[in-house]
């Protein structure tokens, strides 16, 4: 590195002194984001996170640099996923809690032929405020259920034109842009995250919340039958408990036929309705008043 | 509904349900009985499954007020 | 449920649920009467007002919806 | 209920209902028993599955949510 | 469920549902005791009100929507 | 609740639920464990299977219903 | 279910759910935390109402239907 010019020198010791100085360390994408985005974002995690776009060679050098100044070998595979315009971003925040951060502040954002979409692009059925004209031959073309309704176009049903990870054509551009569809997200990509001698992917880090609260009501329900059906009494099932054993006696009552002031309701309750039940097989004219 | 209830509990007590029977019962409990209708009730009743009647009036109504399970 | 059939005919007859004739009602239906039972069914009928539980009793039910399992 | 209680309570600890185990432990509750509605219970839970009156009518429901594991 | 039965007999006979009482009942019903679960139901029943939990519980009202799990 | 837990969070992981087991989970959650309630919940889970009565509706519910006519 | 039961124990005993916490109820509980599952766990209970979404898991929801009769 004897003629690596003055400010490169500099700029990896910078980067290298950001890395080693939090413990959680993302590479990020900032190909495609505009500057004003990318400013929003510095906002949003200033206190809490530190975004330093460079080279990428630069950051790999950092990132190779840091991990061996600090003995941390699996901090170097991190160089690994450098692609696009990488950035560092460093932080004390949780890489799950990283991703789900990056991806809720990302922005939806016009169709541009050639780019990848992250999710499926549906065209949602319902009139559109586009005019008869070559473009509803075009859409008919891809398959998109379009017709012509009081001089307007109009989609007969919801119909996904693209699957998750497809490329935008130019001509599927065009018709998006005409729809006002924006499948694209503008954001920073998270590339992959080091903590604590794990390099976390995005594929790891994409939890879905709900399955957690399922799991937690699911917890507590096992907690709550464990405790109800073993008898073992706490604070939130003693009255569970107590029904249980009050719904498990008064059953046993009802269905012995033994009459008591908690049971003669069902009781009677039962012949009663066996005798409406039956009841109903008859002819009216057997039938007296009370019926 | 004591021509019905007659009928019931000639059921319950596993005899049959036939004019006879219901007569001796509903004059029992004090019910002077109709002809026409112990007739009648015997012949609707024929081919009603009483039976299966009893266990769809059986369920029990009972419910619990904060359950998991 | 003899018992409970005897009283609710005796009941719908307008007779008095006593052990007598309940005793008359289930020996009319060939019950051979269980004087506890009949007793106890008594005692347990004491205080009870009848009209009202029926009246309750025979109301649309709120009954339990299907529940999966 | 208290005589249903106490008729669980035996069979819950394995014992057999009759009217010697109500009675004492009814007594240990401090019931003076009453003979009749003892032999009546005795009488009724004859030929009733206790077990299965119980778990019948804690069957239906499962678990409230559908969970990934 | 012995120990949950057992206050419930007490309950329903109007005695005081605590350690002495519950050991009395049980031991009449041929349990021996466990001290422990003695004491953690005493406790956790301490504020509640019983009859109203078993007013709730009586209430045929709606039953819990259940899901597989 | 926390006792519950613990036991559960034992049982997932494999571990026998006894005394000086959940003590340990229980100070480790910060809880200072109270030896009544630690013996009682340890009494009451034997001869219990964990994995059938958590999974087991904890409360006896009405059978459904639907009668309509 | 281990981190779940891990995580419901600390709420119950008024603990945070945080990674060091966790990590030691695991660990009394024999278990070798796995550090992206804390993590992961962690993230995603951050900003639960854990009491809320118990009492949606315990709350039956009525649904009482009307049976003519």
């Amino acid at each position: 590195m004897a003629h690596v010019a003055e400010w490169k020198r500099k700029e990896v010791e910078e980067l290298t002194r950001v890395i080693k100085s939090y413990p959680v360390i993302a590479l990020v994408d900032v190909a495609g984001v505009p500057a004003y985005p990318l400013s929003k974002m510095r906002d949003k995690f200033r206190g809490k996170a530190i975004i330093r776009v460079s080279r990428n060679t630069l950051i790999e050098i950092a990132i190779k640099r840091a991990a061996q100044e600090l003995g941390k070998p699996e901090l170097a595979k991190l160089a690994d996923y450098i692609q696009g315009g990488a950035a560092i971003l460093a932080t004390d925040i949780n890489p799950f809690k990283l991703y789900k951060l990056l991806e809720e502040s990302k922005t939806p954002a016009p169709a541009k032929p050639g780019a990848v979409v992250t999710k499926d692009v549906v065209i949602p059925g319902g009139p559109t405020p586009i005019a008869p004209g070559p473009l509803v031959g075009e859409m008919q073309a891809l398959g998109i259920p379009a017709r012509i309704e009081k001089g307007k176009v109009t989609i007969q049903n919801d119909y996904t034109v693209l699957k998750a990870g497809g490329v935008i054509t130019e001509q599927l551009a065009r018709i998006l842009n005409a729809l006002g569809i924006e499948p694209l997200e503008v954001g920073l990509n998270l590339l992959a995250v080091y903590e604590d001698g794990i390099v976390y992917t995005p594929g790891v880090l994409a939890i879905d919340p709900s399955e957690y609260i399922n799991m937690l009501q699911q917890a507590y329900v096992h907690a709550f039958n464990l405790s109800v059906n073993t008898a073992y009494p706490t604070k939130q099932t003693i009255e569970a408990i107590i029904q249980k054993a009050f719904l498990g006696a008064k059953n046993v009552a009802v269905e012995a036929g033994y009459v008591t002031k908690e049971t003669v309701e069902d009781i009677f309750g039962r012949a009663l309705r066996a005798v409406l039940l039956i009841a109903q097989n008859l002819p009216g004219e057997l039938l007296d008043e009370k019926t | 509904m004591e021509y019905v209830y007659a009928a019931l509990l000639l059921h319950a007590a596993g005899k049959e349900i036939n004019e006879e029977n219901l007569r001796k019962v509903l004059e029992a409990a004090g019910v002077t009985p109709d002809e026409a209708r112990i007739k009648a009730l015997v012949a609707a009743l024929e081919g009603v499954n009483i039976d299966e009647v009893i266990q769809k009036a059986a369920m029990p109504v009972a419910a619990p007020v904060a359950v998991a399970a």
